[in-house]
């Protein structure tokens, strides 16, 4: 009943779920980090299923993309990481909740 | 006759003048130009009567410039003299002369010396504008003009809250009745498509037959006015309460001139009132149940000034009889002779009111008789005219004719004659308890100074008047004279006399005299006899009127204002405001800057659109 | 060529005011009183030209004028002046001028903004009263709101930001609506006859549907009963005019207001026929609970500005039931309503004003008493609460008696409703001399009567109001040619 | 799908459960390298090797040790941990859980719908995907560098240390 792409397709969600469990319980800002390239991979690993699924390169393209992206992401990411904690002494995300609406 | 547009300019003028120059020409100054303008008014009065009656003609008008004109819709500034204008004109100029100089005596020592003029000058204009004005729309003028100023003079000294209160009451509860006759004149315009007395009378004629629902409306609206400003029954209840005022005002205003002007508009309007016999007789009705009950109430006030209020306005409701009977002239009549006695009994009893250091309670009067001779002399000769002591009195005359008419005349029956018989009785009595009060017995208060001949003039004459003025209309038992019945003849309709000739007469005649004659001597007997307290409050307080209306209306107006100061209308807005404000907090609230509830707020929006996209395209 | 220059001078004299107040402070209030004057003259002149040969031209329109202005879209700086106009112009003009003189003590910060907002405010009202293009309409309508919102907004009472927020959000409110129903009879104009239009002549006769006429046309009598304005949408009205300084509140009140009775004549009335019909009674009732309801309410403030303001809801609520009355009589009162309501409630807060000056409250309860002090105060507010209960022998008896006695012809039992507004009217009026000027004074006030400036300012007052109560006629005659046709048809 | 694909599939699902689990860092990226590879396997099992050898060499090669580099560089001992557990209370678990399964089971929902027929693994090679890399998505690949070059920079600036100026917003609000 199940085939080879709704199978892939299925482990992308759980990787993806996990992630966003993760994203949503954490407050150290690097551990939010990682979720976020957690959830990135399960959809790389998506794109990637629906490339095999279909025969055609644009899966896979869009992975290397994905893959491209979470390089600047992280290496920004990171730098932004550490000005906070220059700033705030802390890793808590909830700490900088200074916007106020 | 060309200069009668003077007669109301002059007071007018009076009156701006004496708004212009406030507190600058002085005392003298002032009593000048405010005697001096109705005095002069008076003359053109007289010359323009006598020019009038020399010349014949029905009716003079003088067209001074067009007022409102819309289309076929035209009123002017126009002035009318004719019989029953020049009678009314002849009595407000000459009465209010005399009130003016007598209040120059009155008024001496109060500092709003020129305001008071100004106001009696303004008050002589309006109500020379009302009596003269050729449509009904300056009728309205001036009847309006008259409230202010009655209204002004009332609550002349302001700073009692009372006085200012009764003043207010009296414009309000008349304002009530101008209503009824606003809309009257509405109706007039609808169907008339004019103001203009002349047109609106014999259109009416044209247009309607005896008893047309629509005249009928039309004729009570304007008795709902005449109620209103003469104080009748519904609308009596503010008579009373206007002596506040200065007593001369009380004199000129409340019982010569101005609440007769509904008996004036009555006699104005006859024609409609003819054409609706049942408004007509609303009218007799309305005389007949008022002077009976302001008579009941004047028997048992205590303060002068009231007395006089409730006399008069039960005499005011023998003028209504008269008209609702037919007996125009009648009414008129008594309106004449009315307002020389009633003048002069308030001025006297201004004089003793003076002369007791502002005292106005009859029971702390007494022995007045030796005091005040003069001034007891004319209030006596006052008081026998009210009271209609036969044959010496104008009020003898002119009460009669409407006691007899009240029966006798196509209008009337024997309700009415006797509403008319037994209202002379209670007149008699008041009348007399009254006298008995102020100038017999004990000397209960010092008399402090006694009323110099400034004041004292005004009295011999209006005394003489009093007296005299009733010889000009004889009845048919002594002589029968008919001037004044015979000059207003061109506008108004002679009454016609069905139930009974000259024995009728005789025989009320001899009534009348018998039961003051009762009267006089009950009233003796009764000074100090017992009266149930609780009915005696009852008819003091004007038999509950007041206390119903203000259950009913007062009340409840001032509660629903009070209650709804802040608008409710506006709490709908609020309220629109505060739910806005409301939401904007809860949106804002979302802008925390914790950065999960922003990833949880992702995760519940791609749920719900999960669930919205599952629901809609793979569920049934 | 004249029109143009009634929204130019006051416009250039706003920038002139503005530019002078850095010479002088004072000189700003000299540049507006001279203005205004100078506007008095032009239009007092031109109403004394046409005041013989009225009768003589043919033509309803006096004049006009016409500059293209995005011709892609139809739009043109179109003006015209009739009798109903020019009459406005001459009372905007003129108590402009008044408020000049009223807020020459008042303002001291700012002087020439205060003066520029002034100015700006007249410039756009005149253009209000000018324009038959209807987008320049909308155009003059938000140009006269804005400025009016600083002046409410900056040199106002204690509540003033909140007071001006709710002034501008109920007549923007209704703006959009009325800016809806401008596009929609332009493109229904369009898909009748193909011309992409929005002048008033053109649309005045568009064939259009029953419904998409009545739907257009409560969307333009929403925008102007919220400007008058009536029950219930009035409660903008006693906030704006309590906060406001004197000025303010004698412009919102005088003219303002009669912007949106203006739009009721102009173009609600002559652009939908059918569904004024339709929708006459129901407006009419609207009318006369708003003379019974603000005058309840008026009775019932210890304000005196707020009072004022109350009385404002109930004599708009005339213009309402005499505009919808369709009737020649009614016509008349309306505008002469429009006339000597912003005289007569003009000067009461002029006089509101002047005894804030002096007691520096506006509470009745802390007055009474004040005859003594100030006669001449005394006799001045007489005559107008007088006028505002309808005394005849002033102008609003005039305006009144003609409003009921043509709406009675329509709607009688409305007109008894309204008659009631009277009794109403006289409880209200008398309870203001009550409170303020008679009765025992709490203190012994020592306080200067009025100063000649101020007798400069109520003695044209009463001139007009007492001119209008006992000659109208000129005013009747010069409106009697703008009468909308509906009223004409009706005639019995 | 081979067994290949359930052991890899499993050991990722169960590093990565590892990975949110942890309350020390270090810990938490060795799994998710862990993790990593096994999606390489899958990438390879699902003809990408390719694309396997880029997520080994790149992903678990590179970006995680720049990660771990990066939190070696902050030192932040043990105290971060007990945070960790400070914060991760049972209790916190249960919303976001609960929220994230519904919407699992919606995506699988959604996943399960019988769309058009089940095809095999076909195998794309990495010509093709070069091919189209430098053909029609020229543009994105641009792109793409010039987003790594503004990363570096951008990383490059903010990661300065910087003097205490504190930006002038943050300035206004921490006092």
């Amino acid at each position: 009943m199940m085939n080879t792409t709704m199978e892939g397709l299925v482990l992308a969600g759980i990787l993806f779920v996990l992630g966003l469990i993760s994203m949503l319980i954490r407050r150290n800002i690097i551990f939010m980090l990682i979720s976020v390239e957690i959830m990135l991979n399960a959809a790389g690993l998506a794109f990637i299923v629906a490339a095999a699924r279909w025969g055609q390169p644009e899966g896979q393209v869009m992975f290397m993309f994905i893959l491209a992206m979470a390089a600047a992401e992280v290496s920004v990411g990171l730098a932004l990481i550490l000005q906070i904690y220059h700033q705030l002494k802390t890793l808590d995300s909830d700490e900088a909740s200074k916007m106020r609406g | 006759m060309q200069w009668i547009y003077l007669i109301p300019a002059l007071p007018f003028l009076g009156a701006l003048l004496l708004v212009l120059a406030s507190g600058r020409i002085g005392k003298t100054g002032v009593t000048l130009i405010g005697c001096g303008s109705v005095g002069i008014a008076a003359l053109v009065t007289i010359v323009a009567g006598l020019q009038f009656m020399n010349s014949g003609q029905a009716g003079y008008v003088q067209h001074l410039w067009d007022w409102v004109s819309i289309g076929t819709f035209r009123i002017g500034m126009d002035l009318r003299l004719d019989a029953l204008s020049l009678v009314f004109t002849f009595v407000i100029t000459f009465v209010g002369f005399l009130i003016h100089v007598y209040s120059t005596g009155y008024m001496a020592d109060d500092p709003d010396f020129a305001r008071f003029f100004a106001c009696m000058n303004l008050f002589v204009g309006a109500m020379l504008l009302l009596v003269l004005g050729d449509n009904l729309l300056l009728l309205y003028f001036g009847w309006e003009g008259v409230g202010l100023c009655s209204y002004l003079l009332i609550g002349f000294w302001y700073k009692d809250p009372a006085n200012g209160a009764a003043a207010r009451k009296a414009f309000i509860v008349t304002r009530v009745g101008d209503t009824a006759m606003a809309i009257a004149l509405f109706l007039l315009v609808q169907h008339t498509g004019s103001l203009q007395l002349g047109t609106v009378l014999a259109r009416a004629q044209e247009l309607w037959t005896t008893g047309d629902p629509t005249v009928v409306l039309i004729a009570f609206l304007l008795l709902g006015g005449a109620v209103g400003k003469s104080a009748q029954l519904p609308l009596q209840t503010w008579l009373p309460d206007a002596m506040a005022g200065p007593t001369p005002v009380s004199a000129l205003i409340h019982a010569a001139t101005m609440v007769t002007a509904g008996v004036y508009l009555i006699a104005r309007t006859n024609a409609l009132f003819v054409l609706s016999p049942s408004a007509q007789a609303a009218v007799a009705i309305v005389g007949a149940i008022t002077l009976l009950l302001a008579g009941c109430s004047a028997f048992v006030q205590t303060d002068i000034k009231r007395v006089l209020a409730y006399s008069t306005i039960s005499q005011i409701g023998y003028m209504f009889l008269a008209l609702g009977v037919g007996a125009w002239s009648a009414a008129i009549f008594h309106f004449m002779t009315h307002a020389f006695f009633k003048a002069l009994l308030f001025l006297g009893a201004g004089a003793i009111i003076v002369a007791l250091h502002h005292e106005q309670d009859m029971f702390k009067m007494g022995g007045l008789r030796k005091s005040l001779p003069g001034v007891f002399l004319v209030f006596l000769i006052g008081s026998a005219s009210l009271a209609a002591l036969p044959f010496v009195t104008s009020g003898f005359y002119s009460k009669d004719q409407i006691v007899w008419l009240a029966g006798a005349a196509a209008g009337g029956n024997a309700f009415y004659s006797l509403a008319a018989v037994l209202g002379a009785f209670i007149t008699a009595a008041y009348t007399a308890r009254m006298i008995f009060l102020v100038f017999f017995g004990q000397e209960k208060t010092h008399v402090h100074h006694k009323p110099g001949p400034v004041m004292m003039a005004p009295l011999y004459i209006l005394a003489v008047l009093s007296t005299l003025a009733g010889f000009i209309e004889l009845p048919h038992t002594l002589g029968h004279l008919t001037l004044l019945s015979d000059f207003v003849s061109p506008v108004l309709p002679g009454v016609v006399t069905v139930h009974g000739g000259v024995a009728l007469e005789w025989g009320m005649q001899a009534l009348t005299l018998g039961l003051v004659a009762l009267a006089t001597w009950l009233a003796w007997r009764l000074l100090a006899a017992p009266f149930p307290d609780g009915l005696k409050q009852f008819l003091k307080n004007g038999w509950g009127f007041d206390d119903a209306y203000n259950v009913m209306f007062v009340q409840p107006f001032v509660k629903l204002a009070k209650i709804n100061r802040r608008d409710v209308i506006d709490k709908i807005y609020t309220g629109l405001a505060a739910v806005t404000r409301g939401f904007h907090r809860a949106m804002s609230a979302t802008q925390s800057g914790i950065l999960r509830w922003y990833v949880m707020g992702i995760v519940m929006g791609a749920v719900i659109i999960l669930s919205v996209i599952i629901w809609r395209e793979y569920a049934v | 060529m004249m029109l143009p220059v009634f929204i130019l001078l006051p416009v250039l004299g706003a920038f002139l005011a503005w530019l002078a107040s850095a010479v002088n402070k004072t000189l700003p209030r000299w540049v507006a009183l001279l203005v205004m004057l100078a506007g008095l003259a032009i239009s007092a002149g031109m109403w004394w030209q046409v005041q013989d040969d009225i009768y003589f031209i043919g033509d309803r329109w006096l004049q006009t004028y016409e500059l293209p202005w995005m011709p892609r879209f139809g739009i043109s700086f179109s003006l015209a002046l009739d009798g109903l106009s020019l009459l406005m112009l001459v009372l905007t003009f003129f108590l402009g001028a008044l408020s000049v003189m009223v807020s020459w003590k008042e303002i001291k910060e700012r002087s020439g903004f205060f003066h520029f907002n002034l100015l700006f405010v007249i410039g756009g009202i005149a253009g209000v009263f000018l324009t038959m293009d209807l987008f320049l309409f909308y155009f003059f309508w938000e140009v006269m709101l804005i400025p009016m919102y600083f002046l409410i907004g900056i040199w106002g009472h204690g509540n003033r930001l909140y007071a001006a927020l709710k002034f501008f959000l109920f007549t923007q409110a209704g703006g959009l609506l009325m800016l809806l129903a401008i596009l929609g009879l332009y493109f229904v104009h369009a898909s009748a006859t193909g011309t992409f239009t929005f002048s008033y002549f053109a649309l005045l006769n568009t064939p259009m549907a029953v419904e998409t006429g009545r739907w257009l046309m409560l969307g333009f009598l929403v925008a102007f009963i919220v400007k008058l304005p009536a029950f219930p949408f009035h409660t903008w009205l006693p906030d704006a005019h309590t906060e406001a300084p004197t000025a303010g509140s004698v412009i919102l009140a005088g003219l303002l207001l009669k912007t949106g009775a203006y739009g009721i004549l102009r173009f609600v009335i002559p652009i939908f026929p059918e569904a004024s019909q339709f929708f006459a009674t129901w407006v009419m009732l609207l009318g006369a609970i708003g003379i019974l309801y603000g005058g309840k309410l008026a009775y019932a403030q210890t304000d005196f500005k707020r009072l004022v303001a109350y009385t404002s809801v109930s004599h708009m609520g005339f213009v309402l039931v005499g505009a919808f009355a369709f009737n020649p009589l009614a016509y008349q009162g309306v505008v002469m309503q429009m006339i000597t309501h912003g005289i007569s409630t003009g000067a009461l807060f002029m006089i509101a004003g002047s005894l804030y000056e002096r007691l520096h409250t506006r509470e009745l309860e802390q007055m009474g008493g004040l005859w003594p002090a100030l006669p001449k105060m005394g006799v001045v507010t007489m005559v107008f609460v007088m006028a505002s209960l309808g005394l005849p022998g002033l102008g609003n008896f005039i305006a009144e008696f003609l409003i009921l006695a043509g709406s009675w012809q329509a709607a009688p039992w409305i007109t008894v409703a309204a008659t009631a507004g009277l009794v109403v009217a006289t409880i209200y009026s008398l309870r203001i001399m009550q409170k303020v000027f008679f009765g025992t004074s709490l203190r012994e006030y020592k306080l200067p009567d009025l100063s000649l400036r101020e007798m400069l300012m109520m003695a044209p007052l009463i001139a007009a109001i007492i001119w209008l109560g006992v000659y109208p006629q000129p005013v009747i005659n010069v409106a009697q040619r703008a009468m909308p046709s509906v009223a004409v048809h009706s005639t019995k | 799908m081979g067994p290949a694909f359930y052991i890899a599939g499993a050991v990722a699902v169960l590093s990565t459960l590892m990975v949110i689990t942890r309350y020390n860092i270090m810990h938490a990226l060795l799994y998710f390298i862990v993790s990593l590879l096994s999606v390489a396997v899958i990438f390879y099992v699902y003809g990408a090797p390719f694309m396997a050898a880029l997520e080994v060499i790149v992903y678990a090669g590179a970006i995680m040790v720049l990660i771990i580099f990066f939190v070696m560089m902050l030192n932040l001992g043990p105290q971060t941990a007990g945070d960790e557990a400070r914060w991760l209370t049972p209790r916190i678990w249960i919303g976001p859980s609960i929220l994230c399964l519904v919407l699992l089971a919606e995506l699988v929902y959604l996943i399960l719908q019988p769309t058009g027929q089940a095809g095999d693994v076909i195998t794309v090679d990495p010509k093709a995907v070069g091919m189209s890399l430098f053909g029609p998505y020229i543009l994105a690949v641009e792109l793409a560098g010039m987003l790594l070059m503004a990363g570096i920079v951008g990383a490059y600036h903010l990661g300065r240390q910087k003097k205490k100026i504190l930006h002038r917003f943050l300035e206004r609000t921490t006092e």
